[in-house]
């Protein structure tokens, strides 16, 4: 069902934790759909210079979180505003039908993340 | 890799006994059973052997036992053949909310098509409350559909005391006996029991086989026309070979049920309390003791997803299942542990391990073993885990 | 005893190759395909294949392809289910009256609830006139439901045709190929099918397995409510084995087609010619050349009674059908045979041999040497024949 | 589906044929509903010499016929009246039960035989 580097990505998760002094951190998802992806990161002069991951979820909720972390990161935040769900699984190798929707929200969560942070840095 | 197939309440492996006497009828025996010919009549032989020896385990009479495609087919046959049957009588149905999609679903579609529905509720152990039950009854109340033993949580409802009352009041009473159908003891006479399904793959038997009990002077109308095949109940030549297979795998359960259901229980105790004594923020799903099936253990582990929980299993050789959103194919989770009062976030985190005949002491161990680590490495990626949280 | 199967159309035996291939899904990759573990993933892409493998057959997309437990329930789930979701668009359908009882009971039961029904004649070769299709059609018209192949005559419809007149007018058509499928090339999309049965015992594939072609686009309700299955047009824990023994089935017999046509035409013509030629007072039932199916041979034996044709038939060891009432499980003769205008006594005396795969040129001669033998036999017993008769 | 004895008979009809000079004759049966038997049998001194049959059916109905023929061979008139459909088919083993009705007729054409045979013997 899975492609192999989704399960690599679910087996070795590339960034996961939570970053101590973050300028941006993103939540999307909720418990009750059974999906949450939580993204701290670092924005140094408009680069991701580091990023972490924390995420409630499927196999593919899991593997999109490490790989988008994986794409953005030494990324300009415009770069990383143009990665999309549906590239982060496309750059899995696809995902099974029924998991495009609830499941694949880690880009989202990113750009939520950097959103905080464009708020915070504007105050 | 060692494989430990702990999901046995989704499917089992077919008995190689089972398996060899089913070849026999693929390539030498193979005839339709309604023809004259010599490969006609050894099937049709082997066919009243099979009925036979499904009927024995649930102490009905062959002649009351109609073969179907499985345990979905007998549990549509059951409950829109005999609400169309019984529709000059009244449109009332009475079912339970943790039953099989089979029993649900189709009631819930006659619900909306003439019929009047009760969905009764359970409660925390998931158990139906035979005083609800009732109070629910009307005049023109026509069929109580209540399930043996749940696929989900293996709570175990009181069906002598629900097939008293269906019969007192004339009311038909089905049984969907796919999970305990060998591992409780049926009697469909001593039990009031109007109308039992059960299904072959659950019991070593092959898939696509079933089988609906139709106690003797009660009709249901077919969901299909043709060569009046079963008693014109179920029209299609006969599925010999998977019948055949069925009828072995039923007279193999019965002989082994007692010393089964012994080494089911001890195992299903040891991986409960082993899950319990030595992972933290874990809650049972279901009752305890005899009020569980002897071979189902259900546990929802906090803070991680039920699916994921699944894959990191698989990646260590162990086969379970889940009733996380993800795996019941809609968006919501299992509908069981919802009507149980969990919610949608422990729900998720469900995990059922389903055991079976070949599973062993040493297969307990190594999943209590294992089972911690990957909890372990699920909550310290979950957002929603903090150490603080036990 | 030699022993020679002569009742393909009733069913044929189990392939080895299939056989044992299905072998491999009961006893190791056995798990459940909705599972998510291994066990469920193995046999997930098992299924997949065999999708493929059916629908190529056909030239049909594999997601066109929802699988059944056998052809009765996919005529069954393509006239109710298609009827049921037409229903605000009209309610007449058209059939004929030489289709299986799958079609024509079915198709029957809808005419006596809320349904208009049309049954078209058939001429004395037992093929429908398109010209009265024609006529057949209203404005109200929902389904024209007519087989390819005929099981009892092997007379071959004018499916072409059909599909042109359906398409036209924007009407459903159902075909039944339950009997032409591995012996007639079918192309659901040339032939503007939108609906087609077929199932795999009749081409050395399991019993009670089965398909329906379900053209993208077109509805059908559901027979069965349950876990969704089959993208919740059948429900039901997928009979895994058997529907990858019937996809294996469908590979081999499209690989084996063209000689396979070659040999059974062949095997056909001398088995007619010679019992023409060796029997006086025989009538060959259905067209013969291209309009017959390769492996049928259809003959009504005067003075004598089918059952007991078979049965001695059977005692020097072919098997055989017939559609003598004693046969036909009802207190008529073949509607088959009776729709093309024989007598109640010419039916009563039908002979179907159905050739298959294994069937030699070996076997004709010996049935063409003991054939004469029986029925000389038979005629001295009966108080109908006399030797003046012929 | 068959008993042994039903095969047998069958196989190995007893007193197949029609006696020419029968004087009692008796059928029953048509071939719309495919049986039909014929008995053909000779009287002499109220006991049955000769018996015959010919029957066009199934199994059952040949082999009730051959049956029903040696019951009755040398019994008295009275005899052959008490030997009803249902004794034939228990003298065989018994039947299936599709088989009883239609195809369970013998005894009906010895008793026409012999009201044939009383009829003429009373002119
Ligand atoms: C309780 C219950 N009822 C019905 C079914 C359906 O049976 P089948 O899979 O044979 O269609 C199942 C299993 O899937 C079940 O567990
Ligand atoms: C033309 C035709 N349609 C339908 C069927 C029914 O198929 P099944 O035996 O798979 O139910 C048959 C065979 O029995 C058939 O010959």
């Amino acid at each position: 069902m899975y492609s192999d580097k989704v399960i690599d990505h679910f087996t070795n998760p590339r960034n996961v934790g939570e970053i101590e002094g973050a300028n941006g951190v993103g939540q999307v998802g909720n418990a009750k759909c059974g999906d949450i992806m939580r993204i701290s990161l670092v924005v140094e002069e408009d680069i991701i210079k580091d990023i972490k991951f924390k995420t409630f979820g499927c196999g593919a909720a899991v593997a999109t979180s490490s790989m988008v972390t994986e794409m953005v990161k030494g990324k300009t935040l415009e770069e990383a505003l143009k990665v999309t769900n549906s590239t982060v699984a496309e750059a899995l190798g696809g995902l099974p039908e029924t998991k495009l929707h609830c499941s694949n929200l880690a880009a989202d969560a990113v750009h939520d993340a950097i959103k905080n942070y464009l708020e915070k840095t504007k105050v | 890799m060692k494989r430990i197939y702990l999901d046995h309440s989704a499917t089992t492996p077919v008995d190689p006994q089972v398996a060899e006497l089913m070849m026999k009828y693929f390539v030498d025996y193979y005839g339709n059973p309604s023809s004259v010919h010599y490969y006609g009549r050894e099937v049709r032989k082997a066919l009243d052997e099979a009925r036979t020896q499904v009927a024995t385990l649930i102490g009905a009479n062959p002649a009351e036992i109609a073969f179907t495609s499985g345990g979905t087919e007998a549990d549509n046959l059951a409950i829109q053949g005999a609400a169309k049957a019984k529709l000059k009588k009244g449109n009332h149905l009475i079912t339970s909310a943790i039953e099989h999609h089979a029993v649900l679903d189709t009631c819930k579609h006659l619900g909306k098509n003439g019929y009047e529905l009760t969905i009764l509720p359970v409660d925390e152990e998931g158990i139906i409350s035979v005083d609800e039950l009732k109070k629910a009854i009307r005049p023109e109340t026509i069929l109580v559909s209540i399930m043996h033993a749940n696929n989900e949580v293996g709570s175990i409802q009181p069906i002598e005391e629900i097939g008293k009352i269906t019969k007192q009041q004339d009311i038909l009473f089905h049984v969907d006996a796919v999970q305990s159908l060998g591992k409780c003891s049926i009697d469909v006479k001593a039990m009031n029991i109007d109308l039992l399904t059960i299904s072959s793959h659950k019991i070593y038997g092959p898939k696509g086989v079933g089988a609906l009990y139709i106690r003797k002077g009660v009709r249901v109308s077919p969901l299909m026309f043709g060569g009046a095949q079963e008693r014109k109940i179920r029209s299609g030549t006969e599925n010999a070979p998977g019948i055949i297979g069925f009828g072995k795998a039923c007279e193999l359960a019965g002989q082994r049920m007692e010393s089964e259901r012994a080494h089911l229980t001890s195992l299903r105790d040891k991986l409960i309390d082993g899950i319990m004594s030595k992972i933290d923020n874990v809650k049972l799903n279901g009752p305890s003791g005899s009020k569980r099936l002897v071979n189902n253990v259900n546990v929802s582990i906090n803070f991680i997803e039920g699916e994921s929980l699944l894959l990191s299993l698989d990646m260590i050789g162990v086969a379970a299942s889940s009733g996380s959103a993800c795996t019941s194919g809609s968006l919501d989770p299992s509908h069981v542990l919802l009507a149980m009062g969990l919610s949608h976030e422990v729900a998720h985190g469900s995990l059922r391990l389903s055991l079976g005949m070949q599973n062993t002491d040493e297969d307990i161990d190594y999943v209590l073993e294992e089972l911690p680590k990957i909890v372990d490495r699920l909550r310290a990626m979950s957002p929603l885990y903090t150490k603080t949280s036990c």
